[in-house]
C-alpha cells in the first residue's frame, strides 16, 4: 500500500515537472523553424513562478465558479494523468478507471472551463466556450473509439493492461494497419483537445482564432498559473497516452528501481520527441477555419472506425 | 302478480292524470310517484325472478325472465334519473317560454305512454304484442322529438317517423313469417307467437323460414337500434329532442329494440347454428362501430357527437352478442347498462350546457369548468366513460368484448346462401386478430374524437356574458348517482346485478 | 405462443410502452406535456412515470416472453436507444425554454437506458447470460440515476420559475449570486446528468459503455461492429449533453442578469431548498457508492439472467466496479473523488507555496474599452449556433431576420426582429399526415349522411335486399 | 255452399293478381288524388281477398279483420288523405326521384326478386293461398320502393299504406290472419301512424310552405 502511494507521488511530480518543459520545447521548435532564437525551454517555469506571485484581478460579474474552476481543472487533468501509465506499466491507480474515466475526467475539466468562460459575461468568453463545445463534442467519440480499437487487440480497456501486454508483446500479433489508423486518429484528437494550431492558435489573443485562450481571457495571477499548468498537463497526458499505448518500449514492467529509471528516461525521450513532432506540425499547417475543423475531426472519427473495422476483418 | 299489474297501471294512470292536470308542480309529483312505483315493482319482480326463475302472468300474456328483468332495471333506473332531471329542466323551459305552459301536460302524457309502451315491449310474451308496443314507442316519441316546434325538429320528427315506421313494418313481416313457421308445429292456436310456446319447440321449426324471419326482424328492429345502414334518423332525432327525451331514447329505447332482436335470436338459434345470427350481428356491429367512430371525429355539435357515440356503443354491444360465448354476451349486456348510464349522463350535461350557453356548437362552448362546475364534471366523466377508460365499468365491458373477439374469433364460419352464390368467410385465427386490430383502432379514433371535443369545451375561459358558477339543484342528483354507479360498477358489480347478468347470459346462450 | 404472435407481442409492446417512455419516433408528446405541468409534477413525470414504461418493457421481454428472442429484437431496441439518445440531446440543445430542454433530456436518457437493455437482450440471445445481466443492470442503474438527477433538475427549474416567473433562459442570468443554493444544487444535477466522473450519471453511463464494449465476445460480425458504433454515438450524446448543460447552467446562473425579473430574483424558501438538497445528496451518494446499489440491482436482474453476477461486479472488496471480469476494466469512483479532492488541495498547496495568498482585486470585465452590458453576453441561442450549423442536415433550421431601417440611413436599423425555428421533423412528416388521413377518411365518409329522407330509405331497402340475397 | 278448393285457390290468386296490378298503377300514377283513389281500390280488393279466404276456410275471425280493413283503409284513410291534399292544394307529383318507366321496370324486377326469395318456403304454405305469400312480399317491396321514388309527403304515406296492405295480405295468406290482439294492434298502429303523418304534413306545410320532402335536407352529416 505504501509503495503504491510513493509511486503515485512520484508520478505526480514527474508529470508536474515535465508539462511546462514540453510547452517550452514546442515553442522553442516553432521559433527555430521560424529562424528565431525563441525563448529558452525553461521560460514556462519562469512564467508560472511570476504568475503565482502576481495579484489576480477578478471581474465583479463573476461568481465562486470563476475562482474554483482553476483548481478543478488542475485536479481533473492531473487525475487523468495519474491513470495513464508513465514510466511503470502497472500504475498503482489502474483499478480506479479505464480509458473512459480518463476521457470523462478531461471532460470534467472542459465543462468547468466552459462555465468559467461564460461567467465573466464578456462575449470573448462565451465565444470561446461555444467553440470549445464543438471541438470537445467531435473529439470525444473519436478518442474513445481509437483507444478501443487498440484495446480490442489486448482484450481489455484498462490502460495498464494494454501497456503491459504490448510492452511484453504478448497480445495478438497482427499487422500494423489498425494501429496506424488509431494512432493517426489519436494524434488529430490530441492536436484538437490541447488547442494546437490546426484547430486553435494558442499563441495569439485574436478573438477570431482563439478557442482555449478565449475562455481563460479573464484569468490572471495564480488562477492563470494553474490554468496554464493544467493546459500543459493536458498536453503531457495526451503525449504520454500516444507514447505509451502505441510505443511502450523501455517502460518498466517490473517495480525494480533500475527498470523504472530506464522507463523514466525512455518516457522523457519519447515525449519530447513527440513534442518536437507537434512543433514541426504546427509550423507546417495554418489554422483551419472553424467550420473546416469539423471535417478534420470527422476524418479522425472515420479513421478510428476503420481501425476498428480492419481489426475485425483481419482477425476473423 | 300485483307487481306486474302495478308495472302496467302506474304509467297508464299517470298518463291519464297528466292529460287532465295543468299545474306543473302536480305534474312533476305524478311523474315522480309513478316512476318510483315502477321502480319498486321492478325491484320486487327482480327478487322473485332471482329467487325462483322466470314466470308468466296475466294468463300467459306476460313473460318475465332474467333478461327482461335486466332490461326493466335499466328502464326504471334511467327513467327515474330522467324524471328527477326533468323537474328543473321542464320548469326552466316553460319559464323561458320555449314551451307554452298549456303543452306541458301533453309532454308528460306522451312521456308516460312512451314508458308504458317500452314496459309492454319488455314484458310481452307474444312477439306480435312486442311488435305493436315497439311501433307504439315510435308513435309516442315522434312528437316528443318535435316538441320544440322548430323547423329542424319538425324535419327530425318526420324523418324519425317515416324511417322507423318503415323499418318496423319490415319487422312485422318477420313476425308473420315466424308465426307462419310456428303454425305448422303448434297448430292454429292463438298462443303460437308466445315465447313460452315457441322456445321449447323452436328446434322443429323450418330453418329456412326462420332465416328469412330473422333477417326481417334484424333489419326492422336494427333501424330502431340505429345500426349503421339504418342509422340515419338517429343523429337528427337525438339532436333535436329535448335533453331528457334524448336521454331516454339513447339510454333505453335502443336497448329495448336490442332486447327484441335478442329474443328473436334465441328462437332462431335453436333451429340453426348460432353462426348464422352471430355472423350477421358482428357484421352490422362492426359496420356501426367503424362508421360511427369516424363520424365522431368530425362533429361540431355536441349532441350529435353523443348521438354518434350511441351508434358506436350499440355496435360494440352487437359485436359482443355476435361473438357469443359467456364472455362476449356478458360483456355485451354489461355494455348496454354502462352505455345507458353514461349516455343519459352525457345528455343531462348537454341539457345543462344548452340552458346556459344557448348553443349546440362545440366551438362556442369553452370554460365550462368555470361556468358550470357540476356539469363540467358530468361531461368529463361521461366522456371518459364513453371512451371506456379504466376506472369506469364501460372499460370492463369493452375489455370483455375485445378479449372475446380475439379469443374466439368470429363464429360466422361461412355465410353462404342456399345456392352458394357468395361466401363470406369470417373465421380463422388471423381474421379475429385482424378484427381485434380494427376494433382497437376504431376505439382509439372514437376516443380521440370524443375527448378532444370535450376537453375543448371543459377547459379555457368562458366567453363573457356567460353567468359563472352553478347552484346545486335537484337536477344534479341523477348526474351524481349515475357517475357513482358507473365508477362503482367498474370496481364491483352488486350481487343482484351480477346474478341477473349471469342468468341472462345463460338464457341467451340457451344453456 | 406461435412465433408470429411472439413477434407481434414484441412490436406492439415496443410501440405501446415506447410511446409512454418517449422513444424517438413517438416522443412528440413529451416536450409539450412535461414543461406545462407544475415543476414538481414534471419532476415526477420525468423521473418516475416514463420509468413505468421501462419496467413494463423489461417485464414483457424478459418475463412474459421468457427471455428467448431472436437477435434482431435486441438490435432494434439498441438502434432505437441510440437514435433516441442522439436526437433527444440534439433537440434539447436547441431549446431556450428550460423545462422543455429538460424534457428532451428525458428522451435522451431513456435512449441510454434502452441501449443498456438492448445490449442485454443481444447477449441474452447468444446465451452470454453474464453480459446480459450486466447490460440489464446498467440500464436499470441508469433508470435510478436518471430519476434522481432529473427530478433535481426539474425542481431546480421550478425554483427558477418560482423566483423569476418565466421559463425562458434568455431572461435569466446572474442567478447564482442571488440564488446560491438553487444554483449549487442545479450545478450538481448538471454535472451528474452530463455523466462527469465522481457523480452517479458517470457510473451508470460507464456501465452502459462497458456492456457495449463487451461486444467482441459476440459471434456475429455485424453486431461486433454495430455495438461499438452505438458506444461512439453514446459518447457523442454525452458530450452534447455536457454542452447543453454548460449552456443551461452558464446562461441561466452566470454573468449579468438579463431581465428585471432576474435582477429581483430571491432565493426560494427553505423547504424547496431542502428538497433539492436531499436529491443532490442522493445523486452524489449513488455516484460514490455503487457497491451498495449493485447488489440490490443484481437481485432484480438475477431471475431474468438466471445467475447472480454480484460477485463478479464488485472487485477489491467493494471498492471497484468491474464489468463481469475485472481484467477487462474497472472503475472506482470513491478513489477518483478522493484523488480529485487531494489534487485540488495540492493545487492550493502549490499556490500557497509559490505565491502566497495575495488578496485579489475586483474590477469590471474587459469589454474592448466600453463597459459591459448584459446585452453583450452570450445567450442560449448564440451558444448553440455553431452546433446548429454543423448538424444543420438534422435540424433544417429556418432563420427569419427583419430589420426596420431608419428613414434617413441605409445602414442603421431602428428595430431588428430575429427568429429561428428548427423543423419539427416528426410532427411534420409523421404525425400530421396520419391525422390528415384519418380526418380525410371521415370527411369522405361524411357524404353518406346527406340529409335526404329518400336516400336513407334507399339504405334500408338495399340492406334488406343484400341480406336477403346473400345471407339466406 | 262449397266451391271446390281448386277454384277457390284460383279465385284467391286472381284477387292477389289484381292487388299487384293496382300496385303497379299507383307507381305509374302522377296525380296524387288518383293515387289515393287507387289505394282505396286496392284496399277494397284486399277486403275481398280476406273475405274469400275466410269464406273458403271457415275462419270467422278473418271477417272481423276484413271488416276493420274495409272501414279504415277504404273509407277513413282516403278521406283523411283527400282533406290533406286539398289543404296543401298540391295536385301533381312534378319532380320524381325515379321516373315512371324506370319505376315500373324496377317494380317488375322486385316481383321477380320476391318470387325468387320466397321460392323455398312456399311448399310449406296452405294449398289455398300458396302463391299469394310471394305476391304479398312483392307488394311490400313495391310499397317501400314508392316511398323512395316519390317526393310528396302524401305519396310517401300512400307507399307506406301499400306496404301495410302487403303485410296484411301476407298475414292472411300465410297464416289465415294473425292472432286477434296482434291484428287489432296493427290496425291501431296504422291508423295512428296515418293521423300523425297527416298532422305532420300540415305543420310541414306551415313551416316549409311545401309538402315536398326533398327540401328537408337541413340536418346533414
Amino acid at each position: 500500500m505504501l509503495q503504491a502511494i510513493i509511486l503515485v507521488v512520484a508520478q505526480t511530480i514527474v508529470l508536474l515537472a515535465v508539462s511546462p518543459f514540453l510547452v517550452g520545447l514546442i515553442r522553442k521548435v516553432k521559433a527555430r523553424l521560424q529562424l528565431r532564437r525563441g525563448a529558452s525551454v525553461l521560460q514556462p517555469y519562469a512564467d508560472l513562478a511570476k504568475l503565482f506571485r502576481k495579484q489576480p484581478v477578478v471581474s465583479t460579474t463573476t461568481s465562486w465558479i470563476f475562482t474554483a474552476t482553476p483548481y478543478i481543472v488542475f485536479a481533473s487533468t492531473l487525475a487523468a494523468g495519474l491513470l495513464v501509465p508513465i514510466f511503470v506499466s502497472r500504475t498503482p491507480l489502474d483499478f480506479a478507471g479505464n480509458i473512459i474515466a480518463v476521457v470523462y475526467l478531461l471532460a470534467l475539466g472542459t465543462f468547468f472551463l466552459m462555465l468559467a468562460g461564460l461567467d465573466a459575461g464578456s462575449p470573448f468568453g462565451g465565444m470561446g466556450s461555444s467553440r470549445e463545445a464543438i471541438v470537445a463534442s467531435l473529439t470525444e467519440p473519436a478518442m474513445i473509439l481509437s483507444i478501443f480499437a487498440i484495446a480490442l487487440t489486448k482484450g481489455s480497456t484498462n490502460l495498464s493492461t494494454i501497456v503491459h501486454k504490448t510492452a511484453l508483446l504478448e497480445g495478438i500479433a497482427m499487422d500494423p494497419s489498425p494501429y496506424l489508423m488509431a494512432l493517426a486518429a489519436l494524434l488529430i484528437v490530441a492536436l484538437a483537445e490541447t488547442g494546437r494550431v490546426p484547430v486553435d492558435n494558442p499563441a495569439t489573443h485574436l478573438e477570431l482564432t482563439m478557442i482555449h485562450e478565449a475562455m481563460v481571457l479573464e484569468y490572471s495571477g495564480r488562477y492563470l498559473a494553474l490554468i496554464e499548468w493544467a493546459a500543459g498537463l493536458k498536453l503531457a497526458v495526451f503525449l504520454s497516452l500516444i507514447a505509451n499505448v502505441f510505443a511502450p518500449w523501455g517502460i518498466a514492467t517490473t517495480l525494480a528501481p533500475t527498470a523504472m529509471g530506464i522507463g523514466l528516461l525512455a518516457y522523457l525521450l519519447k515525449v519530447s520527441g513527440l513534442a518536437v513532432l507537434i512543433g514541426i506540425l504546427e509550423s507546417m499547417f495554418a489554422k483551419l477555419r472553424l467550420f473546416r475543423v469539423t471535417e478534420l475531426l470527422g476524418v479522425a472519427f472515420i479513421l478510428a472506425l476503420l481501425g476498428l473495422l480492419f481489426f475485425y476483418i483481419l482477425r476473423s | 302478480m300485483i307487481e306486474v299489474v302495478v308495472l302496467l297501471i302506474a304509467p297508464l294512470l299517470a298518463g291519464g292524470l297528466s292529460l287532465v292536470i295543468h299545474r306543473s308542480a302536480l305534474l312533476h309529483a305524478i311523474n315522480l310517484t309513478s316512476m318510483s312505483l315502477l321502480v319498486t315493482a321492478e325491484i320486487m319482480i327482480t327478487r322473485t325472478v332471482l329467487r325462483d326463475g322466470p314466470f308468466t302472468a296475466l294468463r300467459q300474456l306476460v313473460y318475465l325472465d332474467a333478461l327482461s328483468v335486466f332490461i326493466l332495471f335499466i328502464i326504471g333506473a334511467v327513467g327515474l334519473a330522467c324524471s328527477f332531471y326533468m323537474r328543473s329542466y321542464m320548469d326552466e323551459q316553460v319559464a323561458r317560454g320555449v314551451i307554452a305552459p298549456g303543452r306541458l301536460n301533453m309532454f308528460f302524457f306522451l312521456f308516460h305512454m312512451f314508458l308504458l309502451a317500452m314496459v309492454i315491449a319488455t314484458i310481452a310474451n307474444s312477439i306480435g304484442v312486442q311488435w305493436v308496443a315497439i311501433e307504439a314507442t315510435t308513435l309516442t316519441t315522434t312528437f316528443l322529438i318535435a316538441f320544440w316546434r322548430r323547423r329542424e325538429s319538425l324535419e327530425a320528427g318526420w324523418k324519425y317517423l317515416i324511417l322507423c315506421s318503415v323499418g318496423i313494418s319490415l319487422a312485422l313481416f318477420g313476425v308473420v313469417l315466424t308465426y307462419y313457421s310456428s303454425l305448422h308445429v303448434l297448430g292454429d292456436v292463438s298462443e303460437a307467437l308466445n315465447v313460452t310456446q315457441l322456445l321449447p319447440v323452436a328446434d322443429r321449426l323450418n330453418p329456412h323460414v326462420l332465416k328469412l324471419a330473422f333477417i326481417f326482424i334484424l333489419v326492422g328492429y336494427g333501424t330502431k337500434v340505429g345500426l349503421v345502414p339504418m342509422h340515419s334518423w338517429l343523429p337528427d332525432a337525438y339532436t333535436e329532442a329535448p335533453a331528457p327525451v334524448a336521454a331516454m331514447l339513447a339510454g333505453v329505447l335502443e336497448i329495448v329494440a336490442v332486447y327484441a332482436i335478442l329474443r328473436m335470436r334465441m328462437i332462431v338459434d335453436h333451429a340453426l347454428s348460432p353462426a348464422f345470427t352471430g355472423g350477421l350481428l358482428t357484421l352490422l356491429g362492426f359496420a356501426s362501430f367503424v362508421t360511427a367512430a369516424f363520424f365522431i371525429l368530425i362533429q361540431h355539435n355536441y349532441k350529435r357527437l353523443f348521438a354518434y357515440s350511441s351508434i358506436e356503443h350499440m355496435g360494440i354491444a352487437m359485436i359482443g352478442f355476435g361473438i357469443g360465448g359467456p364472455l362476449g354476451t356478458f360483456g355485451g349486456l354489461l355494455h348496454l347498462l354502462n352505455h345507458a348510464f353514461a349516455k343519459s349522463m352525457a345528455f343531462f350535461a348537454a341539457g345543462n350546457i344548452h340552458r346556459r350557453f344557448h348553443t349546440v356548437e362545440i366551438g362556442q362552448v369553452h370554460g365550462l369548468a368555470i361556468a358550470q362546475p357540476w356539469t363540467a364534471m358530468a361531461l368529463m366523466i361521461a366522456g371518459l366513460a364513453l371512451s371506456a377508460l379504466p376506472p369506469f365499468a364501460s372499460f370492463v365491458s369493452e375489455m370483455q368484448v375485445v378479449s372475446a373477439l380475439s379469443a374466439e374469433g368470429v363464429p360466422g364460419q361461412r355465410l353462404t346462401n342456399s345456392s352458394g352464390m357468395v361466401t363470406l368467410a369470417l373465421s380463422g385465427q388471423f381474421s379475429s386478430l385482424g378484427l381485434t386490430g380494427l376494433f382497437l383502432l376504431c376505439a382509439i379514433v372514437a376516443f380521440s374524437g370524443l375527448l378532444y371535443r370535450i376537453t375543448g369545451m371543459v377547459w379555457g375561459i368562458p366567453p363573457e356574458g356567460i353567468v359563472r358558477g352553478e347552484s346545486w339543484t335537484l337536477g344534479h342528483l341523477p348526474i351524481i348517482v349515475l357517475a357513482a354507479a358507473l365508477v362503482g360498477f367498474g370496481f364491483f358489480l352488486p350481487q343482484f346485478l351480477r346474478q341477473l347478468l349471469e342468468q341472462a347470459t345463460k338464457i341467451l346462450l340457451l344453456r | 405462443m406461435p412465433e408470429g404472435i411472439r413477434t407481434l407481442v414484441f412490436l406492439m409492446a415496443l410501440i405501446g410502452f415506447g410511446t409512454k417512455a418517449g422513444i424517438v419516433p413517438l416522443h412528440v408528446w413529451l416536450p409539450y406535456a412535461h414543461p406545462s405541468a407544475p415543476s414538481h409534477i414534471s419532476a415526477l413525470m420525468s423521473g418516475v412515470m416514463i420509468k413505468t414504461a421501462i419496467y413494463a418493457l423489461v417485464r414483457v421481454y424478459f418475463d412474459f416472453l421468457g427471455g428467448q428472442f431472436p437477435w434482431w429484437w435486441g438490435f432494434i431496441v439498441l438502434v432505437i436507444g441510440a437514435v433516441s439518445a442522439l436526437l433527444g440531446v440534439m433537440y434539447a440543445l436547441m431549446e431556450h425554454d428550460l423545462k422543455s430542454l429538460l424534457a428532451y433530456h428525458s428522451v435522451e436518457n431513456i435512449g441510454i437506458i434502452l441501449l443498456g437493455i438492448g445490449a442485454g437482450m443481444i447477449f441474452q440471445t447468444y446465451g452470454l447470460t453474464e453480459f446480459a445481466a450486466l447490460g440489464l443492470l446498467a440500464g436499470l442503474y441508469h433508470t435510478i440515476n436518471h430519476a434522481m438527477f432529473k427530478a433535481l433538475l426539474f425542481l431546480g427549474a421550478g425554483s427558477l420559475l418560482y423566483a423569476t416567473h418565466t421559463r425562458n433562459m434568455e431572461e435569466y442570468g446572474g442567478l447564482l449570486r442571488r440564488m446560491p443554493w438553487t444554483g449549487a444544487f442545479f450545478l450538481i444535477g448538471a454535472v451528474s446528468i452530463s455523466a462527469l466522473p465522481p457523480t452517479n450519471g458517470f457510473v451508470s453511463e460507464w456501465l452502459v459503455f462497458q456492456s457495449l464494449f463487451l461486444s467482441f465476445h459476440l459471434p456475429a460480425v455485424l453486431l461486433k461492429f454495430m455495438l461499438p458504433l452505438a458506444a461512439a454515438m453514446l459518447a457523442l450524446t454525452s458530450v452534447l449533453a455536457l454542452t447543453c448543460f454548460a449552456k443551461a447552467f452558464g446562461v441561466s446562473f452566470l454573468a449579468l442578469p438579463r431581465s428585471s425579473h432576474a435582477r429581483q430574483a430571491e432565493e426560494v424558501p427553505i423547504t424547496m431548498r431542502i428538497a433539492m438538497g436531499l436529491l443532490a445528496v442522493v445523486c452524489v451518494l449513488l455516484g460514490l457508492a455503487p457497491m451498495v446499489v449493485v447488489p440490490m440491482l443484481d437481485r432484480v436482474v438475477a431471475p431474468f439472467a438466471g445467475l447472480s453476477i454480484e460477485g463478479k461486479m464488485l472487485a477489491l472488496d467493494g471498492w471497484a466496479l468491474a464489468p463481469v471480469n475485472v481484467e477487462f476494466s474497472s472503475l472506482s469512483t470513491p478513489v477518483l473523488a478522493l484523488l480529485l479532492v487531494a489534487l485540488s488541495m495540492l493545487g492550493l498547496g502549490l499556490v500557497a507555496a509559490f505565491g502566497g495568498l495575495v488578496k485579489q482585486r475586483y474590477y469590471k470585465t474587459w469589454g474592448c474599452g466600453i463597459n459591459l452590458t448584459p446585452r453583450m453576453e452570450y445567450t442560449a441561442t448564440g451558444f448553440v449556433q455553431p452546433i446548429k450549423r454543423i448538424f444543420g442536415a438534422i435540424y433544417q433550421p429556418t432563420v427569419k431576420l427583419e430589420t426596420e431601417l431608419l428613414e434617413e440611413s441605409l445602414y442603421f436599423a431602428k428595430r431588428r426582429h430575429f427568429e429561428f425555428h428548427i423543423e419539427p421533423v416528426f410532427q411534420k412528416y409523421f404525425y400530421d399526415p396520419v391525422v390528415a388521413c384519418f380526418i380525410g377518411m371521415a370527411e369522405r365518409l361524411r357524404v353518406i349522411q346527406r340529409g335526404s329522407l329518400h336516400l336513407y330509405l334507399a339504405y334500408i331497402f338495399v340492406t334488406l335486399i343484400v341480406l336477403l340475397l346473400f345471407a339466406v | 255452399m262449397q266451391i271446390s278448393s281448386h277454384i277457390g285457390s284460383q279465385l284467391v290468386d286472381l284477387c292477389s293478381a289484381l292487388l299487384l296490378l293496382t300496385c303497379f298503377a299507383i307507381v305509374a300514377q302522377r296525380r296524387l288524388s288518383a293515387c289515393v283513389d287507387l289505394f282505396a281500390l286496392q284496399s277494397a280488393f284486399l277486403v275481398l281477398t280476406a273475405a274469400l279466404v275466410a269464406f273458403l276456410t271457415g275462419n270467422h275471425h278473418i271477417y272481423i279483420a276484413a271488416g276493420l280493413t274495409g272501414l279504415i283503409k277504404v273509407i277513413i284513410i282516403p278521406r283523411v288523405l283527400k282533406k290533406v291534399i286539398e289543404r296543401l292544394n298540391v295536385k301533381r307529383e312534378l319532380v320524381m326521384n325515379v321516373n315512371v318507366p324506370a319505376g315500373l321496370l324496377i317494380c317488375g324486377a322486385l316481383v321477380m326478386l320476391a318470387f325468387f326469395i320466397t321460392q323455398p318456403i312456399l311448399p310449406l304454405g296452405f294449398l289455398l293461398t300458396r302463391d299469394s305469400l310471394a305476391i304479398a312480399f312483392a307488394i311490400v317491396l313495391i310499397g317501400f320502393f314508392t316511398m323512395i321514388a316519390r317526393q310528396k309527403a302524401v305519396s310517401q304515406m300512400v307507399g307506406f299504406l301499400v306496404m301495410e296492405n302487403g303485410l296484411f295480405l301476407g298475414a292472411t295468406a300465410a297464416t289465415y290472419g294473425m292472432p286477434l290482439i296482434v291484428e287489432l294492434g296493427v290496425f291501431f298502429d296504422v291508423l295512428i301512424a296515418v293521423l300523425i303523418a297527416g298532422i305532420y304534413t300540415n305543420r310541414l306545410q306551415d313551416a316549409f310552405d311545401s309538402a315536398d320532402t326533398s327540401h328537408l335536407t337541413v340536418l346533414k352529416e
